[in-house]
């Protein structure tokens, strides 16, 4: 039934396109973090303007699906500022990605920093730390902790969102495998093969979580 | 005329005539102007047209369906749909697995290009530049064949990609040339062909190798040697382009720019 | 001398007490007990910033501190000279025991962590842990954490240390591992300001008895008095129904 | 710079397209959510050969992206299994939402089934009940109440997510902007439209949830 | 009379205890006492059922359930007529107060709910919390949560009440409110076998106090004189760090 010797040589040719997924991914995931980071501490610390701001931009990348974020990005903001034209359908697409889920990371976090239970910070306080030691010291250890496993579903989720990028014309393994499928016209044989790349990769993430977990638990039974 | 309404199902418009007969169902893009687009929610165009008029003779309902470009070949395969009426070309790869009616459209690869832009000309000029394509189309196909020095950046996109070269964000694209000269018409965008087609092409419905189709096919070909016949497929080609794409000989000559 | 002078707090409109004053020497063991909701834990917040007061002065030694307009700074420099006990510990979870010692000795004091890790290890010494050093909270049974708690509030040399109920979220077996601690500390003259309802230890280190209820302080006096022979009413009934 | 008049054609014919929309998102979510308290409750129960099937099940679904679900679905089983032919782009959509939202749901339960407390069911037990007694009366009714938020993100996504039907040749409201685009080439504000339409869902969801909520929460201060 | 043989439990190889003997008369109020971790808490859970004990028998009456063998049938039948009253109250938390004492009432006993409905609020009636019937738990004191724990035991007619440290998760004022009931319960002759650190309590109601420890009772005997005088160094330990 299947073209097993279809999917023996596709193979190949889809593992040349993984580094696009992987970069995608690896520089997208590192944006939003750190994106993501600086929106929960202005959410858990209610900046005054920032925080409204916040909730909006949080509300817009969560309330929009990811394709219309992309398109907007790529095709739309050019035509509002030229300057945007220079940007590649690489960048756009880790631009789209990172805003994305910059949005859920920062949600994820939030959550994280408020499972830290208020005595530590006032331990912290009591002891004479300022308010900025007791956050990096005690509590963001510890919500950095308690993130991992909603920050490692977002990352999976950021990783199989990369198969969007092909919209922009990035040729990712999603992309390869629909452009070999429209020659070959082996559709099925082409979306097993990347849909069991994505498994691998998704696996092996949650293994090393599983990992990361047991590792940064110590002093948390 | 036609007639789309939204639907839990596809997309669909029906011809005017009630008719018996179990729906053709005709897979297309809906974004390819002028050939199938979508206008105050009115699907029409060359193609929207071509198959009321097929309906009509073949006695039976068309179904047009829509779909990314990229999933219509997997419908056909997948029995989802009948054909695909989205100016598929023939080439010696689909004609192995599919089966292709009569040609009713010919036409150019065209190189388009920004209007300011000074440096391409033509196929020749194309080399370390970076040109775009439909994702699932056949001109990628066509490029890499043609790119022997391997030196052309390919992207291929699933919508919008006029829109790049426009913004300047690659040099130029690859797209059939009847429809280049209807969307430069119709939408003021600063574009304009660069040098003679790349290639000649000749556009057909691509049909499954199974008996069914096979029948279907042979009703296809006789309505539109029909068409040909009695002016009705120049009449539509005339209103979309305001030239006869449906015959060889008029294929398109090295543009007269100034006469857009 | 440490003097707290016309302390009062409400939350949300509603007060919780008014014009409190306390006066304690150096090495005077205060006891405040009261019901429950009366106020006794918001007192220590209090004092120790971790709740702004309406109105409330504090005089520490040389210091002298308005609780209800002091800015970051002199709260932060207050606090560095008053120990906090909590009543579920309150560990750093993330860091080892002797790391939750030098952790103020280090960063709050500017302690070379050199130096600061013979002092914490002194201090865990003094309370029989220093073979758990390398643990975490939560490697460590109530008892030990709480030790380790009451460690970490005298490692940074305060004038007073206060305690919210050391030893109300204790396994009863372990409850006077604690309290035999905290004798000892009386015994070393440590000035100290306990929340408790361990009668037991009142009676017998106490200095004096602060009875809170109803917005303020109800009575107050040396322990042998206040047991045996409580002058309010609300008094008796409250010695009456926290059995002794 | 925004062609205003043209956004003004554009949104009667988009919210024509609204109820396809609506549509899939209401029928996919009540099949997913009846498909994924099964698999939870097979693995909170740890059914022998049942847990292990829905572990794969829920890592396949997770694991691999929705768009090559539904590609597999529509395109490519019915190559294996001639009989699926008959299934519309709609029902495939349907189905391929519903599977992978299934995964993610069923994962939402199971966590919000376990945060109930242990004794919890021990009383319940102890008083004679049976187990299927303590569940269906005790334990689903509060873990119901701890799901809501979990669930309601899966809602969200799943909404945004019917955007990729298009790919099957189901027109719905992202569909119809991109056909409108390709003709007026208004990009912008044809992905903007859509953009504030998928906006305005979402956020009308999220009000909703917090009256939910405000409801459920009713003897849980 | 209530007959308890050779109950025996070992979690992952460790044992627990072993050939624990208990027998309790109608009316009886057995106290167990022990240091923590010694398996009270899972002594009571085996004879509800809620562990599966490794061997042991238990005869209610008529009925003899071997407890490492019994079927769901058999140890739903077994916990029909055994109540069980949890340290952390464990009160249903969807429903109110009423409903957790109709729930057992209408879906276990199959009792029509308007005959359920007087039946438990005479038992709210009871434990004075009648005007709390539609109050959800977290609505609720701990004192008054427990005392409706005890009252859904007590709902069900159990032939036995086991308490698992039924006070200990109490505020200290509260205790007595939850003691109390269990009092008036005694002179009510209700049978009841008690796990508790209250020793005033023992002393009091208890017409027989066990000390575990080591994996099986030590010794145990009239309160009056195993307070006393006890017998075994370890009982004699036990005593004296749980200050009474
Ligand atoms: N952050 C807060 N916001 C509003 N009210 C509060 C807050 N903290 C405490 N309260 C209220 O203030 C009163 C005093 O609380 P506090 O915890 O100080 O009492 P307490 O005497 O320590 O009681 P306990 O013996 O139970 O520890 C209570 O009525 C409490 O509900
Ligand atoms: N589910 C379990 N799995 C493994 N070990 C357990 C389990 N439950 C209890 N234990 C162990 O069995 C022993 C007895 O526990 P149990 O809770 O019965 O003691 P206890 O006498 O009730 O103590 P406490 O006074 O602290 O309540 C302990 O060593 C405990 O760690
Ligand atoms: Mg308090
Ligand atoms: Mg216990």
């Amino acid at each position: 039934m299947l073209d097993w010797s279809y999917l023996g040589q596709l193979t190949p040719i889809l593992i040349k396109y993984l580094p696009v997924t992987l970069g995608l991914t690896l520089v997208a995931t590192v944006l939003s973090l750190a994106l993501g980071l600086a929106l929960a501490l202005i959410k858990v610390f209610k900046l005054p303007i920032a925080n409204q701001l916040a909730t909006l931009y949080i509300s817009f990348f969560r309330g929009t699906p990811l394709l219309v974020q992309l398109f907007l990005i790529y095709y739309g903001l050019p035509q509002i500022f030229p300057a945007m034209k220079a940007m590649t359908a690489y960048s756009a697409a880790i631009l789209g990605l990172s805003l994305h889920f910059s949005a859920y990371m920062a949600e994820s976090m939030r959550g994280a920093i408020k499972s830290v239970p208020s005595h530590q910070t006032e331990a912290a306080l009591s002891i004479g730390m300022t308010l900025s030691q007791a956050m990096r010291r005690i509590i963001l250890p510890q919500a950095g902790r308690a993130a991992v496993p909603a920050l490692m579903n977002n990352f999976i989720d950021l990783l199989k969102s990369t198969s969007l990028a092909f919209t922009l014309g990035v040729t990712e393994i999603m992309a390869k495998a629909q452009q070999e499928a429209s020659s070959s016209f082996n559709f099925f044989e082409s979306f097993l093969a990347v849909a069991l790349m994505y498994w691998l990769m998704v696996s092996a993430l949650s293994w090393g979580q599983h990992h990361i977990e047991k590792r940064l638990n110590r002093g948390f039974a | 005329d036609s007639t789309s309404k939204p639907q839990a199902d596809h997309d669909t418009s029906k011809a005017s005539t009630v008719q018996k007969g179990e729906a053709i169902r005709v897979g297309m893009s809906g974004s390819y102007f002028p050939f199938t687009f979508s206008k105050a929610d009115q699907l029409q165009g060359f193609e929207i047209d071509v198959w009321n008029e097929l309906s009509k003779r073949l006695n039976r309902p068309v179904e047009f369906v829509t779909s990314n470009f990229s999933g219509l070949f997997g419908m056909l395969e997948a029995g989802k749909i009948d054909t695909i009426s989205n100016q598929i070309t023939k080439t010696d790869n689909r004609q192995q697995k599919y089966l292709f009616s009569d040609t009713y459209v010919y036409d150019g690869a065209q190189v388009v290009v920004h209007q300011d832009n000074q440096d391409i000309h033509g196929f020749k000029d194309l080399c370390n530049k970076t040109v775009s394509v439909n994702l699932g189309s056949n001109y990628e196909a066509l490029l890499k064949e043609k790119d022997v020095s391997k030196c052309i950046d390919i992207k291929t996109y699933d919508t919008g990609f006029e829109h790049d070269v426009v913004i300047g964000r690659t040099d130029a694209f690859v797209m059939d040339r009847n429809s280049v000269l209807a969307v430069i018409k119709e939408s003021n965008l600063p574009l304009k062909l660069a040098g003679d087609p790349i290639d000649y092409m000749e556009n057909a419905l691509p049909f499954r190798k199974d008996e069914e189709s096979q029948a279907l096919l042979k009703q296809v070909n006789l309505s539109l040697s029909e068409m040909r016949k009695d002016g009705t497929l120049k009449a539509i080609s005339e209103k979309w382009f305001q030239t006869d794409i449906s015959v060889k000989g008029q294929e398109p000559q090295v543009a007269d720019q100034n006469a857009l | 001398m440490i003097n707290i002078v016309g302390l009062s707090k409400t939350f949300n409109g509603q007060p919780v007490f008014s014009g409190i004053d306390l006066t304690l020497d150096t090495g005077d063991v205060v006891v405040i007990i009261g019901p429950s909701g009366t106020g006794k834990s918001t007192l220590l917040r209090c004092l120790n910033g971790l709740e702004q007061a309406d109105s409330g002065i504090i005089e520490l030694h040389d210091q002298r501190v308005d609780l209800a307009t002091a800015d970051a700074h002199s709260i932060r420099a207050l606090r560095q000279r008053m120990g906090f006990v909590f009543q579920n510990y309150a560990l750093f979870a993330n860091k080892t025991a002797l790391e939750n010692l030098t952790e103020g000795l280090t960063q709050v004091q500017n302690i070379p962590k050199s130096e600061a890790l013979p002092i914490a290890m002194s201090w865990l010494e003094k309370v029989g842990l220093a073979n758990k050093k390398d643990a975490y909270p939560s490697e460590l049974s109530g008892g030990q954490q709480q030790r380790i708690g009451i460690a970490r509030a005298l490692s940074q040399q305060p004038d007073i240390v206060l305690f919210d109920e050391p030893t109300s979220a204790l396994d009863p077996e372990t409850v006077d591992e604690v309290l035999n601690l905290m004798r000892s500390l009386a015994l070393q003259k440590t000035t100290m300001l306990v929340v408790t309802h361990e009668m037991q230890f009142a009676r017998e280190v106490a200095t004096e008895v602060v009875f809170l209820s109803d917005g303020g302080i109800v009575e107050s006096g040396r322990p042998e008095d206040l047991f045996k022979q409580p002058k309010d009413v609300r008094t008796q009934t409250f010695l009456k129904r926290v059995r002794q």
